[in-house]
């Protein structure tokens, strides 16, 4: 119980460096090691599907990140913000933070999860009878690739979209006239 | 004619898949296979017009699996959706050509429709989460594909509020999850109805407003849309402006507030207040407009306030236990104004990039006189303007005229005069339009452009026709098969739940 | 608690996305955010002493009488999975736009880059 | 980017296999241990940005260019989709639906073989070659894009 304690305070530890600080590198930096707390607390609470996942995806989120930062004239942010904007928008969080609080009330406490006390949640098909359903010993895999595989085919677009967007946005010519042919 | 329901999403996306292959060579075969999946996705929606049908994927019962729900109201939008997108992209075959990468182009073009087709059938909260993401990260893309300065200013800060939305959307799952244990819709509705509605399903329910609101430009999250809209492609203006937003946002936020909640007196409120507040806000901002396609982008918030207006004022008499008769009028002068703007806003856009197209520049005073230069342009534009401004014969009026019935008789009499006002405005913001771009004098500068050519003509005159003929949906006979089931489905509320159930 | 601190990661990003005004660095906090839910999600379906639920040989030779008892909630992780990898394509997509913009006006600074009115 | 030194050279070519033999082993046993297309399909593309970050960008294009893993991309989407659309065309049966399983492993000894689970590995595999794909592919735009803003400052 207390290892989630530690790494959620040593995430939003991280969390508070990665936005505060003026430099933009080592808020970068930060951002990984948010992903690496993440990946660990996945692991703790028995799910090694998303904690690889994080972590793998993290490295290259990460590269990808630092392909931003790195090497460009100014890391360092410079500049004042406008002050009450900024008090209004750290009040209007606030509220909403102190309202979401209540919210937590409501659900389960953590450690006992919903589908235990709902009985025709789909979960517990999933845990007694995935395995003869769909023949996969990984019951992850069974959902994602299985009972609910119209998500992943919407999940797989969705990469291939922001590909093709960051291919299109990266592109060098983006106007030609109209007679003109393609390069 | 009874296709499986999945071929609406398989259909772009295979075609979206195919494309980027023909990149450098065979453009030509590119467009025409886009344009064929426009076109057969077009008979689609008009061959399941009056049906309504479960799909469950994969042969997995609910809530196993995810099932696609076509009803009354999924069949309105995917109309709306085939026949903007079937019209926007014929503009496009020859409009694009001044820019490069039309393979990628039309690929993200059919995969925004791909995601828009899933959202509308989607039958499951985290399905339409995903199929809303693939949508907007096409739309993201498609803002920006000028790569200039302001495409890429607008691109940005649209895909950072838009983000924000889909977290939060996102966020309201996992709520809803953790509260009721199902990720079916109809499941989730029955739950809710079992138990009542806890803080926390109020929370979520309140992140989901502002995730759709930030999705539909409601008022006071609109900031991104009169950037995003001017800023995009002419053809992709008009599918942003004509269902982009409506589909993913006012569609996604009237089936969670209806069908999946219940709707109640805070939420009919609360509607009802965005409706108006977008009207007023938009029709003001959009008579000061100098630039044609902003003022047609404030212009479209004006309008999503009148669609939202209609469905809230609907939902307060249901909540109030009114007269369900007014309920049921309020609210099919909602939708079909929803149907009414898809048409007439997209054929405005596509005016506007033929304008765009011919002159080059946007900005309404160095235009004039473009009347006998651009006849074509000239004669959709004004047909468009009247459906929009409400001049009876047109489509724009009937819908105005259903929504001031229903709420004066549902004894909203303010309503009904902010109604008034705001067309009122519309026509104004239209008179300016005509005013500048085809009459007056014509520049020095713009004595030799010529009419455009070709598909894009055919496109204009296209929606032109259906601006005229869309009056033709409240005869009773098309009445009965299109309008009549989308407003059922939103006046039974929270009998949703039992009918996809027992389907 | 937990969950309470996870909704404290989530306004924290908020507020980073919302207050910076360095393309970057409001990147970060949409990626924080993201973080945030992921990680509520999988929490939601956690059990207390559970197993992963991967079913071994040993757990069907002994009757999975006691993997049910123990297993953790498959669902939330599959959609976790979902919504890391569209995070992985906004993120991507997002931060073409950046640098694509960092070209054209030479600053991540978005108080620098206002030709549209808003 | 002419690369780095000849230590991480030599190192990152040996690493860079075994990195490939995991991510093919995480894809090709997602059914049965955890991992999967997206973990497998990641660690790929990560093998290929490793050989990019070692050994400059012209070594890992002569490997695998642009047009090349943008094709691979689309094959792997199509992939998917064709798996869904067997579902749908196998026996006027659903889209997505586990045919392979559903029709001839139900019920039989196949447990925690790797033909086990019908559709899924294949999926798997699918997504694997997709996902992998395309990462690589935004990676190398990336880098692809950067010299030309050092050019463009340099002005």
């Amino acid at each position: 119980m207390s290892v989630f304690y530690i790494l959620l305070l040593f995430m939003i530890i991280a969390a508070i460096i990665a936005v505060e600080t003026d430099n933009l590198l080592s808020s970068v930096i930060c951002v990984g090691a948010i992903g690496f707390g993440g990946s660990l607390i996945f692991l703790f609470l028995r799910a090694p599907d998303i904690a690889i996942t994080q972590i793998v995806v993290e490295v290259l989120g990460l590269i990808i990140l630092i392909r931003a930062t790195i090497s460009r004239d100014r890391t360092f942010i410079t500049g004042d913000r406008e002050f009450f904007g900024m008090v209004v928008s750290v009040v209007i969080i606030f509220v909403i933070f102190l309202a979401g609080m209540k919210v937590f009330e409501t659900l389960p406490t953590f450690g006992t999860p919903i589908f235990a006390n709902v009985p025709d949640a789909a979960s517990q098909t999933y845990i007694s009878e995935g395995m003869q359903k769909t023949g996969a010993a990984n019951l992850v895999s069974s959902v994602i690739l299985d009972f609910r595989a119209y998500d992943t085919l919407g999940e797989a677009t969705v990469l291939f979209t922001s590909i093709i967007g960051a291919t299109v946005i990266l592109r060098k010519k983006a106007k030609k006239l109209l007679e003109e042919p393609d390069q | 004619m009874s296709v499986p329901l999945p071929v609406f999403v398989a259909i772009p996306l295979v075609t979206a898949f195919l494309l980027p292959v023909f990149a450098k060579r065979g453009k030509a075969v590119a467009t025409v296979l886009a344009n064929l999946a426009t076109i057969s996705l077009l008979v689609l929606a008009i061959g399941s017009i009056g049906q309504s049908r479960v799909y469950e994927v994969g042969k997995w019962s609910i809530p196993l699996g995810i099932n696609l729900v076509l009803d009354g109201l999924s069949s309105l939008l995917l109309l709306a959706i085939s026949v903007v997108s079937a019209a926007a992209m014929l503009f496009s075959v020859r409009y694009m050509e001044q820019y490069t990468a039309k393979a990628k182009y039309l690929s993200l073009f059919l995969l925004m429709v791909a995601g828009m087709n899933g959202v509308a059938l989607s039958g499951d909260i985290f399905n339409l989460f995903v199929f809303l993401e693939i949508a907007s990260l096409a739309s993201y893309a498609l803002v920006g594909f000028g790569c200039g300065h302001e495409e890429l200013e607008a691109s940005f800060k649209y895909m950072v509020l838009g983000t924000i939305g889909s977290i939060f959307i996102l966020f309201a799952v996992a709520l809803v999850y953790g509260n009721t244990g199902s990720l079916n819709m109809a499941y989730i509705s029955e739950s809710i109805q079992n138990s009542g509605l806890n803080p926390g399903l109020a929370f979520a329910l309140a992140l989901f407003v502002v995730g759709f609101g930030l999705k539909a430009a409601l008022v006071p999250f609109h900031a991104w849309l009169p950037d995003a809209h001017p800023s995009a492609p002419a053809p992709i203006s008009a599918m942003l402006s004509g269902v982009l937003i409506k589909t993913l946002g006012v569609y996604a936020l009237a089936r969670v507030v209806f069908n999946i909640f219940g709707i109640s007196l805070a939420t009919g409120w609360l509607l009802l207040t965005l409706g108006i507040l977008g009207m007023v806000a938009g029709a003001f901002l959009a008579i000061g407009q100098w630039d044609f396609k902003r003022l047609l982008a404030y212009s479209s918030i004006s309008q999503v306030g009148y669609v939202m207006l209609g469905i809230g004022l609907g939902g307060l008499i249901i909540a109030r236990e009114g007269n369900l008769a007014w309920a049921s009028l309020a609210i099919l002068g909602g939708l079909f104004h929803l149907l009414n703007h898809a048409v007439y806003k997209s054929l405005l856009f596509l005016t506007s990039g033929s304008v765009q197209m011919s002159t080059g520049t946007r900005e309404l005073r160095e235009m004039g006189g473009l009347a006998e230069k651009l006849p074509v342009t000239r004669a959709t534009c004004t047909v468009a303007s009247a459906a929009i401004a409400g001049i009876p014969p047109f489509s724009g009026f009937w819908s105005k005229l259903i929504l001031v019935v229903a709420a004066i008789q549902a004894g909203y009499y303010w309503v009904a005069a902010i109604i008034v006002f705001v067309s009122l405005c519309t026509l104004i913001m239209y008179l300016k339009v005509q005013r500048y771009v085809f009459l007056g004098e014509l520049p020095e500068n713009l004595r030799e452009i010529k009419e455009n050519r070709g598909s894009m003509l055919v496109a204009m005159v296209f929606l032109a026709c259906l601006c005229v003929l869309m009056g033709l949906l409240l005869t009773p006979c098309l009445r009965s098969s299109i309008l009549d089931p989308a407003v059922k489905v939103l006046v039974d509320g929270v009998a949703y739940s039992a009918n996809v159930i027992r389907m | 608690m937990l969950y309470a601190l996870c909704f404290l990661l989530f306004m924290i990003g908020l507020y980073c996305a919302v207050t910076k005004k360095n393309m970057v660095k409001i990147v970060i906090g949409i990626m924080v955010m993201e973080y945030a839910v992921n990680l509520f999600l999988i929490m939601l379906g956690y059990r207390m002493g559970g197993v992963a639920p991967i079913i071994g040989r040993s757990d069907l030779e002994s009757g999975l009488g006691d993997f049910l008892s123990k297993s953790v909630d498959p669902l939330p992780q599959a959609l976790v999975l979902t919504a890391i990898v569209i995070s992985l394509g906004s993120l991507a997509l997002m931060i073409s736009i950046c640098i694509r913009m960092y070209e054209k006006y030479g600053t991540f600074d978005i108080t620098q880059i206002r030709r549209l009115k808003g | 980017m002419k690369g780095m030194t000849i230590i991480v050279k030599t190192i990152s070519s040996w690493v860079k296999v075994l990195i490939f033999l995991f991510g093919i082993y995480i894809i090709l046993f997602g059914h049965l241990t955890p991992g999967g297309g997206f973990a497998g399909g990641v660690i790929l593309a990560s093998s290929y940005v490793l050989l990019m970050l070692a050994f400059g960008r012209e070594f890992a294009e002569e490997n695998l260019s642009l047009p090349v893993a943008s094709k691979l991309d689309c094959v792997g989407a199509l992939l998917f989709a064709a798996v869904a659309l067997c579902g749908l065309l196998y026996g006027a049966a659903d889209f997505f639906w586990n045919f392979i399983h559903q029709k001839y492993l139900m019920g039989t000894d196949y447990e925690f073989n790797l033909v086990s689970a019908g559709t899924i590995p294949l999926s798997n595999i699918a997504i694997g070659l997709k996902v992998g794909a395309s990462l690589f592919l935004v990676v190398l735009a990336l880098s692809i894009f950067r010299p030309e803003i050092s050019g463009n400052k340099e002005e």
